[in-house]
Protein backbone atom coordinates (compact mmCIF):
# COMPACT_ATOMS: atom_id res chain seq x y z
CA UNK A 1 0.00 0.00 0.00
CA UNK A 2 1.28 3.80 -0.46
CA UNK A 3 1.39 5.94 2.43
CA UNK A 4 -0.02 9.42 1.38
CA UNK A 5 1.07 12.37 3.49
CA UNK A 6 -0.23 16.05 3.11
CA UNK A 7 1.06 18.85 5.24
CA UNK A 8 0.80 22.34 6.24
CA UNK A 9 -1.54 24.38 3.43
CA UNK A 10 -2.16 21.44 1.76
CA UNK A 11 -3.41 19.01 4.29
CA UNK A 12 -5.66 22.12 5.15
CA UNK A 13 -6.64 22.56 2.10
CA UNK A 14 -7.76 18.93 1.18
CA UNK A 15 -9.37 18.25 4.60
CA UNK A 16 -6.75 15.28 4.98
CA UNK A 17 -3.09 14.62 6.54
CA UNK A 18 -2.81 11.08 5.45
CA UNK A 19 -4.00 7.82 3.73
CA UNK A 20 -3.54 4.70 2.30
CA UNK A 21 -3.60 3.77 -1.11
CA UNK A 22 -3.95 0.78 -3.37
CA UNK A 23 -1.34 2.14 -6.54
CA UNK A 24 -3.89 3.05 -8.57
CA UNK A 25 -4.00 1.25 -12.13
CA UNK A 26 -1.48 2.72 -14.45
CA UNK A 27 -0.15 5.21 -11.93
CA UNK A 28 3.77 4.39 -12.10
CA UNK A 29 5.74 7.43 -11.19
CA UNK A 30 4.71 10.31 -8.75
CA UNK A 31 3.70 12.18 -11.97
CA UNK A 32 0.93 9.68 -12.57
CA UNK A 33 -0.17 9.80 -8.82
CA UNK A 34 -0.63 13.73 -8.73
CA UNK A 35 -3.18 13.63 -12.12
CA UNK A 36 -4.74 10.35 -10.23
CA UNK A 37 -5.44 12.44 -7.34
CA UNK A 38 -6.16 15.48 -9.17
CA UNK A 39 -9.25 13.82 -10.25
CA UNK A 40 -10.97 13.77 -7.06
CA UNK A 41 -12.03 17.19 -7.59
CA UNK A 42 -11.41 20.70 -8.02
CA UNK A 43 -9.31 21.53 -4.37
CA UNK A 44 -7.33 18.25 -5.37
CA UNK A 45 -6.42 19.60 -8.44
CA UNK A 46 -5.84 23.09 -7.35
CA UNK A 47 -3.50 22.26 -3.99
CA UNK A 48 -1.27 20.02 -5.85
CA UNK A 49 -0.52 22.29 -8.88
CA UNK A 50 0.67 25.26 -6.48
CA UNK A 51 3.58 26.84 -7.53
CA UNK A 52 6.82 25.13 -5.23
CA UNK A 53 5.11 22.17 -4.80
CA UNK A 54 7.66 19.48 -2.96
CA UNK A 55 7.22 15.58 -2.89
CA UNK A 56 9.25 13.16 -0.86
CA UNK A 57 9.55 9.59 -1.78
CA UNK A 58 10.26 7.74 1.36
CA UNK A 59 10.97 10.79 3.20
CA UNK A 60 13.35 12.01 0.29
CA UNK A 61 12.35 15.32 -1.48
CA UNK A 62 12.01 13.36 -4.79
CA UNK A 63 10.89 14.59 -8.53
CA UNK A 64 7.68 14.16 -10.49
CA UNK A 65 9.67 11.42 -12.40
CA UNK A 66 10.16 9.09 -9.46
CA UNK A 67 8.85 5.77 -9.88
CA UNK A 68 6.39 4.14 -7.34
CA UNK A 69 6.08 0.36 -6.39
CA UNK A 70 3.33 0.84 -4.62
CA UNK A 71 4.48 0.38 -0.93
CA UNK A 72 6.12 3.55 -1.13
CA UNK A 73 5.59 6.69 1.92
CA UNK A 74 4.68 9.91 -0.64
CA UNK A 75 4.27 13.14 0.91
CA UNK A 76 3.45 16.64 -0.57
CA UNK A 77 4.17 19.46 1.05
CA UNK A 78 4.82 23.51 0.28
CA UNK A 79 7.72 25.16 0.60
CA UNK A 80 9.52 24.81 4.03
CA UNK A 81 9.13 27.78 6.74
CA UNK A 82 11.10 26.37 9.87
CA UNK A 83 13.98 27.92 11.87
CA UNK B 1 22.25 15.34 18.81
CA UNK B 2 19.54 16.37 17.07
CA UNK B 3 15.73 17.04 18.83
CA UNK B 4 12.45 18.05 17.50
CA UNK B 5 10.22 18.37 20.81
CA UNK B 6 7.34 20.85 22.20
CA UNK B 7 8.99 22.25 25.27
CA UNK B 8 11.12 24.98 25.35
CA UNK B 9 15.18 24.16 25.92
CA UNK B 10 17.66 25.66 27.95
CA UNK B 11 21.21 27.28 26.57
CA UNK B 12 23.17 26.93 29.25
CA UNK B 13 22.14 23.43 29.03
CA UNK B 14 23.11 22.81 25.78
CA UNK B 15 26.22 25.29 25.96
CA UNK B 16 27.69 22.55 28.47
CA UNK B 17 26.79 19.61 26.90
CA UNK B 18 29.08 21.27 23.76
CA UNK B 19 31.79 22.38 26.43
CA UNK B 20 32.34 19.20 28.08
CA UNK B 21 35.34 17.17 29.10
CA UNK B 22 37.40 18.24 25.26
CA UNK B 23 39.87 20.42 26.51
CA UNK B 24 40.89 20.35 22.19
CA UNK B 25 37.58 23.06 21.92
CA UNK B 26 38.79 26.34 21.26
CA UNK B 27 35.45 27.60 20.03
CA UNK B 28 31.79 27.48 20.60
CA UNK B 29 28.87 29.31 18.12
CA UNK B 30 25.34 28.87 19.50
CA UNK B 31 22.56 30.43 17.49
CA UNK B 32 19.20 30.67 18.61
CA UNK B 33 15.88 31.60 16.59
CA UNK B 34 13.40 33.50 18.54
CA UNK B 35 9.72 33.89 17.51
CA UNK B 36 9.53 37.91 16.14
CA UNK B 37 6.10 39.53 17.00
CA UNK B 38 5.52 41.09 13.39
CA UNK B 39 6.18 39.53 9.87
CA UNK B 40 5.48 41.11 6.61
CA UNK B 41 4.30 44.47 8.36
CA UNK B 42 1.42 42.73 10.74
CA UNK B 43 1.84 42.02 14.08
CA UNK B 44 1.84 38.22 14.83
CA UNK B 45 0.01 37.24 18.11
CA UNK B 46 0.74 33.31 17.58
CA UNK B 47 2.61 30.67 16.05
CA UNK B 48 1.66 26.91 15.08
CA UNK B 49 4.72 24.91 13.69
CA UNK B 50 3.96 22.22 12.05
CA UNK B 51 6.71 19.46 11.02
CA UNK B 52 7.41 15.91 8.84
CA UNK B 53 8.31 13.77 11.61
CA UNK B 54 11.07 11.30 10.35
CA UNK B 55 12.15 13.10 7.11
CA UNK B 56 13.16 16.38 9.61
CA UNK B 57 15.63 14.54 11.62
CA UNK B 58 16.87 12.99 8.63
CA UNK B 59 17.13 16.10 6.71
CA UNK B 60 18.98 17.69 9.81
CA UNK B 61 20.80 14.81 10.20
CA UNK B 62 22.25 14.96 6.58
CA UNK B 63 22.90 18.97 7.16
CA UNK B 64 24.80 17.78 9.83
CA UNK B 65 26.93 15.60 7.96
CA UNK B 66 27.72 18.18 5.07
CA UNK B 67 28.87 20.14 7.86
CA UNK B 68 31.63 17.98 9.30
CA UNK B 69 32.50 16.93 6.10
CA UNK B 70 33.21 20.31 5.02
CA UNK B 71 34.85 22.05 8.24
CA UNK B 72 36.36 20.30 11.34
CA UNK B 73 33.92 20.10 14.04
CA UNK B 74 34.00 18.63 17.44
CA UNK B 75 30.28 18.83 18.41
CA UNK B 76 26.77 19.88 16.96
CA UNK B 77 23.60 20.01 18.51
CA UNK B 78 20.01 21.23 16.88
CA UNK B 79 16.98 21.33 18.72
CA UNK B 80 13.64 22.62 17.08
CA UNK B 81 10.49 23.04 18.80
CA UNK B 82 7.02 22.47 17.06
CA UNK B 83 3.40 22.97 18.02
CA UNK B 84 2.27 26.24 19.27
CA UNK B 85 4.69 29.26 20.60
CA UNK B 86 4.32 33.19 21.17
CA UNK B 87 6.36 36.02 20.38
CA UNK B 88 9.74 36.32 21.82
CA UNK B 89 9.28 32.34 22.67
CA UNK B 90 12.54 30.66 21.33
CA UNK B 91 12.23 28.31 18.47
CA UNK B 92 15.43 26.61 16.96
CA UNK B 93 18.69 26.09 18.72
CA UNK B 94 21.88 25.42 16.90
CA UNK B 95 25.73 24.86 18.55
CA UNK B 96 28.38 23.71 17.11
CA UNK B 97 32.16 23.24 19.20
CA UNK B 98 35.63 23.58 17.15
CA UNK B 99 39.16 23.97 17.44
CA UNK B 100 39.23 27.23 15.96
CA UNK B 101 36.40 29.66 15.90
CA UNK B 102 36.22 30.20 11.22
CA UNK B 103 34.61 26.69 11.48
CA UNK B 104 32.10 26.94 14.00
CA UNK B 105 31.04 30.52 12.87
CA UNK B 106 30.54 28.70 9.17
CA UNK B 107 29.37 25.23 9.92
CA UNK B 108 26.40 27.19 12.41
CA UNK B 109 25.53 29.28 10.03
CA UNK B 110 25.92 26.59 7.58
CA UNK B 111 23.28 24.55 9.20
CA UNK B 112 21.10 27.51 9.74
CA UNK B 113 20.98 28.29 5.79
CA UNK B 114 20.03 24.92 5.11
CA UNK B 115 17.62 24.02 8.00
CA UNK B 116 15.67 27.00 6.70
CA UNK B 117 15.53 25.70 3.45
CA UNK B 118 15.56 21.89 3.35
CA UNK B 119 14.22 20.64 7.31
CA UNK B 120 10.39 20.12 6.55
CA UNK B 121 8.92 22.66 9.05
CA UNK B 122 5.85 24.80 8.21
CA UNK B 123 4.99 28.40 10.35
CA UNK B 124 1.09 29.08 10.42
CA UNK B 125 0.96 32.54 12.51
CA UNK B 126 -1.99 34.23 13.96
CA UNK B 127 -2.13 37.95 13.25
CA UNK B 128 -4.97 40.37 14.15
CA UNK B 129 -6.38 39.83 10.43
CA UNK B 130 -6.81 36.11 10.76
CA UNK B 131 -4.49 32.97 10.41
CA UNK B 132 -1.99 32.58 7.36
CA UNK B 133 0.60 30.28 6.42
CA UNK B 134 3.79 31.84 6.14
CA UNK B 135 5.58 32.19 2.99
CA UNK B 136 8.92 30.72 2.09
CA UNK B 137 11.39 33.55 1.54
CA UNK B 138 13.50 34.31 -1.33
CA UNK B 139 16.32 35.83 1.04
CA UNK B 140 16.75 32.01 2.98
CA UNK B 141 17.00 30.56 -0.93
CA UNK B 142 19.60 32.69 -1.48
CA UNK B 143 21.46 32.22 1.81
CA UNK B 144 21.53 28.70 1.58
CA UNK B 145 22.93 29.24 -2.27
CA UNK B 146 26.08 31.13 -1.04
CA UNK B 147 27.38 27.87 0.11
CA UNK B 148 27.45 26.10 -3.52
CA UNK B 149 30.43 28.63 -4.33
CA UNK C 1 28.11 46.63 26.75
CA UNK C 2 31.71 45.83 26.69
CA UNK C 3 33.77 44.54 29.75
CA UNK C 4 37.47 42.80 31.09
CA UNK C 5 37.65 41.20 34.04
CA UNK C 6 39.71 38.52 35.53
CA UNK C 7 36.37 37.00 36.99
CA UNK C 8 34.82 34.14 34.79
CA UNK C 9 31.00 34.80 33.07
CA UNK C 10 28.11 33.34 32.76
CA UNK C 11 26.85 32.55 29.18
CA UNK C 12 23.20 32.05 30.73
CA UNK C 13 23.45 35.52 31.94
CA UNK C 14 24.62 37.32 28.96
CA UNK C 15 21.79 35.65 27.13
CA UNK C 16 18.69 36.57 29.25
CA UNK C 17 20.30 40.30 29.20
CA UNK C 18 20.60 39.83 24.83
CA UNK C 19 17.03 38.48 24.80
CA UNK C 20 15.15 40.61 27.40
CA UNK C 21 11.90 42.89 26.37
CA UNK C 22 12.34 42.99 22.45
CA UNK C 23 10.24 41.05 21.02
CA UNK C 24 11.39 42.28 17.57
CA UNK C 25 14.55 40.20 17.87
CA UNK C 26 14.56 37.15 15.91
CA UNK C 27 18.27 35.93 15.98
CA UNK C 28 20.85 35.74 18.92
CA UNK C 29 24.32 34.32 17.88
CA UNK C 30 26.63 33.87 20.91
CA UNK C 31 30.84 33.12 20.52
CA UNK C 32 32.80 31.63 23.46
CA UNK C 33 36.06 31.36 22.93
CA UNK C 34 37.55 28.63 25.44
CA UNK C 35 41.50 27.90 26.42
CA UNK C 36 42.70 25.12 24.62
CA UNK C 37 45.16 22.66 25.92
CA UNK C 38 47.52 22.97 22.64
CA UNK C 39 49.33 24.96 21.02
CA UNK C 40 51.94 25.70 18.22
CA UNK C 41 52.01 21.06 18.68
CA UNK C 42 52.79 21.92 22.55
CA UNK C 43 50.64 21.29 25.83
CA UNK C 44 49.65 24.26 27.26
CA UNK C 45 49.17 23.92 30.97
CA UNK C 46 48.38 27.55 31.39
CA UNK C 47 47.77 31.42 30.59
CA UNK C 48 48.36 34.50 31.08
CA UNK C 49 46.53 37.52 29.71
CA UNK C 50 47.75 41.28 29.65
CA UNK C 51 45.45 43.86 28.34
CA UNK C 52 46.14 47.79 27.83
CA UNK C 53 43.47 49.21 29.69
CA UNK C 54 41.70 51.86 28.94
CA UNK C 55 43.06 50.97 25.33
CA UNK C 56 41.39 47.54 25.12
CA UNK C 57 38.09 49.19 25.80
CA UNK C 58 38.43 51.90 23.52
CA UNK C 59 39.55 49.69 20.52
CA UNK C 60 36.67 47.26 21.33
CA UNK C 61 34.15 50.16 21.37
CA UNK C 62 34.88 50.87 17.76
CA UNK C 63 35.04 47.71 16.49
CA UNK C 64 30.99 47.59 18.17
CA UNK C 65 30.67 51.12 16.22
CA UNK C 66 31.84 49.33 12.82
CA UNK C 67 29.73 46.41 13.50
CA UNK C 68 26.39 48.35 14.20
CA UNK C 69 26.61 50.81 10.96
CA UNK C 70 27.57 47.64 8.82
CA UNK C 71 24.60 45.71 10.29
CA UNK C 72 21.28 45.87 12.03
CA UNK C 73 21.73 45.13 15.35
CA UNK C 74 19.87 45.15 18.52
CA UNK C 75 22.39 44.53 20.87
CA UNK C 76 26.03 43.70 21.55
CA UNK C 77 27.70 42.43 24.49
CA UNK C 78 31.88 41.72 25.19
CA UNK C 79 33.15 40.02 27.76
CA UNK C 80 37.29 39.44 27.60
CA UNK C 81 39.07 37.62 30.75
CA UNK C 82 42.56 38.62 31.74
CA UNK C 83 45.03 37.36 34.20
CA UNK C 84 45.42 33.25 34.69
CA UNK C 85 43.95 30.90 32.61
CA UNK C 86 43.70 26.94 32.68
CA UNK C 87 43.29 24.42 29.98
CA UNK C 88 38.72 24.78 29.03
CA UNK C 89 38.39 28.26 30.70
CA UNK C 90 36.22 30.51 29.22
CA UNK C 91 38.48 33.75 27.56
CA UNK C 92 36.05 35.65 26.00
CA UNK C 93 32.56 35.88 24.81
CA UNK C 94 30.21 38.02 22.33
CA UNK C 95 26.56 37.84 21.56
CA UNK C 96 24.91 39.59 19.07
CA UNK C 97 20.91 39.77 18.88
CA UNK C 98 19.69 40.94 15.84
CA UNK C 99 15.90 41.28 13.92
CA UNK C 100 18.11 38.64 11.15
CA UNK C 101 20.07 35.64 11.48
CA UNK C 102 22.26 37.13 8.57
CA UNK C 103 23.10 40.07 10.69
CA UNK C 104 23.77 38.52 14.21
CA UNK C 105 26.04 36.10 12.39
CA UNK C 106 27.96 38.52 10.16
CA UNK C 107 28.55 40.59 13.18
CA UNK C 108 29.50 38.20 15.54
CA UNK C 109 32.18 36.84 13.22
CA UNK C 110 33.28 40.40 12.24
CA UNK C 111 33.47 41.46 16.13
CA UNK C 112 36.19 38.30 16.80
CA UNK C 113 37.70 38.87 13.91
CA UNK C 114 38.73 42.54 14.70
CA UNK C 115 38.90 42.00 18.61
CA UNK C 116 41.65 39.21 17.88
CA UNK C 117 43.80 41.70 15.49
CA UNK C 118 43.05 44.94 17.03
CA UNK C 119 42.39 44.75 20.55
CA UNK C 120 45.74 45.24 22.94
CA UNK C 121 45.75 41.55 24.86
CA UNK C 122 48.46 39.37 24.92
CA UNK C 123 48.94 35.77 26.12
CA UNK C 124 51.64 34.09 27.52
CA UNK C 125 51.30 30.39 28.04
CA UNK C 126 53.36 27.92 29.93
CA UNK C 127 54.24 24.88 28.37
CA UNK C 128 56.00 21.95 29.25
CA UNK C 129 59.09 23.45 27.56
CA UNK C 130 58.47 26.44 30.05
CA UNK C 131 56.67 30.31 29.28
CA UNK C 132 56.33 32.32 26.21
CA UNK C 133 54.54 34.53 24.32
CA UNK C 134 52.10 33.43 21.83
CA UNK C 135 53.08 34.73 18.55
CA UNK C 136 50.32 36.79 16.64
CA UNK C 137 48.98 34.41 13.46
CA UNK C 138 48.83 34.96 10.05
CA UNK C 139 45.13 33.82 9.48
CA UNK C 140 43.61 36.01 12.18
CA UNK C 141 45.06 38.74 9.88
CA UNK C 142 43.39 37.30 6.81
CA UNK C 143 40.22 36.80 8.53
CA UNK C 144 39.74 40.53 9.57
CA UNK C 145 40.90 41.41 5.90
CA UNK C 146 38.15 39.42 4.22
CA UNK C 147 35.95 42.42 5.48
CA UNK C 148 37.56 44.88 3.52
CA UNK C 149 35.89 43.56 0.30
CA UNK D 1 55.38 64.80 30.70
CA UNK D 2 55.13 61.71 28.87
CA UNK D 3 54.00 58.66 29.86
CA UNK D 4 55.64 55.87 28.75
CA UNK D 5 54.05 52.15 28.66
CA UNK D 6 55.32 48.45 27.31
CA UNK D 7 53.49 45.90 27.46
CA UNK D 8 54.20 41.94 26.97
CA UNK D 9 56.99 40.68 25.89
CA UNK D 10 58.75 44.39 25.65
CA UNK D 11 57.42 44.88 29.39
CA UNK D 12 60.09 41.88 29.97
CA UNK D 13 62.51 42.24 27.47
CA UNK D 14 62.99 46.00 29.24
CA UNK D 15 61.97 45.35 33.13
CA UNK D 16 59.61 48.11 32.70
CA UNK D 17 56.16 48.58 32.20
CA UNK D 18 55.49 51.88 32.74
CA UNK D 19 57.67 55.42 33.30
CA UNK D 20 57.14 59.20 32.48
CA UNK D 21 59.63 60.81 31.12
CA UNK D 22 60.58 65.08 29.74
CA UNK D 23 60.46 65.17 26.38
CA UNK D 24 64.04 65.33 25.40
CA UNK D 25 65.43 68.22 23.52
CA UNK D 26 64.90 67.69 19.38
CA UNK D 27 62.39 64.65 20.01
CA UNK D 28 59.45 65.81 18.08
CA UNK D 29 57.84 62.74 16.59
CA UNK D 30 57.87 59.09 17.57
CA UNK D 31 60.44 57.86 15.56
CA UNK D 32 62.90 60.24 17.40
CA UNK D 33 61.81 58.82 20.70
CA UNK D 34 62.39 55.47 19.71
CA UNK D 35 65.71 56.35 18.55
CA UNK D 36 66.36 58.32 22.33
CA UNK D 37 65.30 54.80 24.03
CA UNK D 38 67.28 52.70 22.15
CA UNK D 39 70.81 54.71 22.86
CA UNK D 40 69.70 53.11 26.63
CA UNK D 41 71.30 49.99 25.48
CA UNK D 42 71.04 46.92 23.96
CA UNK D 43 68.27 45.31 25.00
CA UNK D 44 66.12 48.54 23.99
CA UNK D 45 67.83 48.57 20.69
CA UNK D 46 66.76 44.89 20.38
CA UNK D 47 63.09 45.37 21.83
CA UNK D 48 62.29 48.72 20.15
CA UNK D 49 63.07 47.44 16.56
CA UNK D 50 61.28 43.87 16.90
CA UNK D 51 60.09 42.96 13.69
CA UNK D 52 55.88 43.98 13.74
CA UNK D 53 56.38 46.33 16.90
CA UNK D 54 53.50 48.29 17.16
CA UNK D 55 52.65 52.15 18.88
CA UNK D 56 50.13 53.98 20.17
CA UNK D 57 49.47 57.88 21.31
CA UNK D 58 46.73 58.64 23.37
CA UNK D 59 45.63 55.13 22.98
CA UNK D 60 44.97 55.06 19.37
CA UNK D 61 47.83 53.07 16.90
CA UNK D 62 49.83 55.58 15.39
CA UNK D 63 52.64 55.72 12.60
CA UNK D 64 56.19 56.46 13.80
CA UNK D 65 55.65 60.03 12.14
CA UNK D 66 53.45 60.74 14.25
CA UNK D 67 54.55 64.45 16.09
CA UNK D 68 55.15 64.34 19.71
CA UNK D 69 54.23 67.47 22.27
CA UNK D 70 55.07 66.02 25.50
CA UNK D 71 52.76 65.28 27.12
CA UNK D 72 51.04 62.29 25.71
CA UNK D 73 50.79 58.42 27.07
CA UNK D 74 52.87 56.71 24.15
CA UNK D 75 52.78 52.60 24.24
CA UNK D 76 54.86 50.17 22.74
CA UNK D 77 53.74 47.09 21.99
CA UNK D 78 53.98 43.63 20.63
CA UNK D 79 51.20 42.22 17.75
CA UNK D 80 48.05 41.26 20.03
CA UNK D 81 47.37 37.92 20.63
CA UNK D 82 43.70 38.09 22.42
CA UNK D 83 40.22 36.31 22.14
Amino acid sequence: MLKLLFFARLREDLGTHEETLELPEGVTSVAALREFLCRRGDNWQTALHRPGLFVAVGQQVAGWETPLQGDEEVAFFPPVTGG
Amino acid sequence: MIVVQEQDFDLQHEYAALRQDCPSIGAIVTFVGLMRDFNDGDNVKSLFLEHYAGMTENVLADIVEKAKSRWNLQAVRIIHRVGNLLPSDQIVFVGVSSAHRGDAFSACEFIMDFLKTQAPFWKREQTEQGGRWVDARRSDEDSAQRWEK
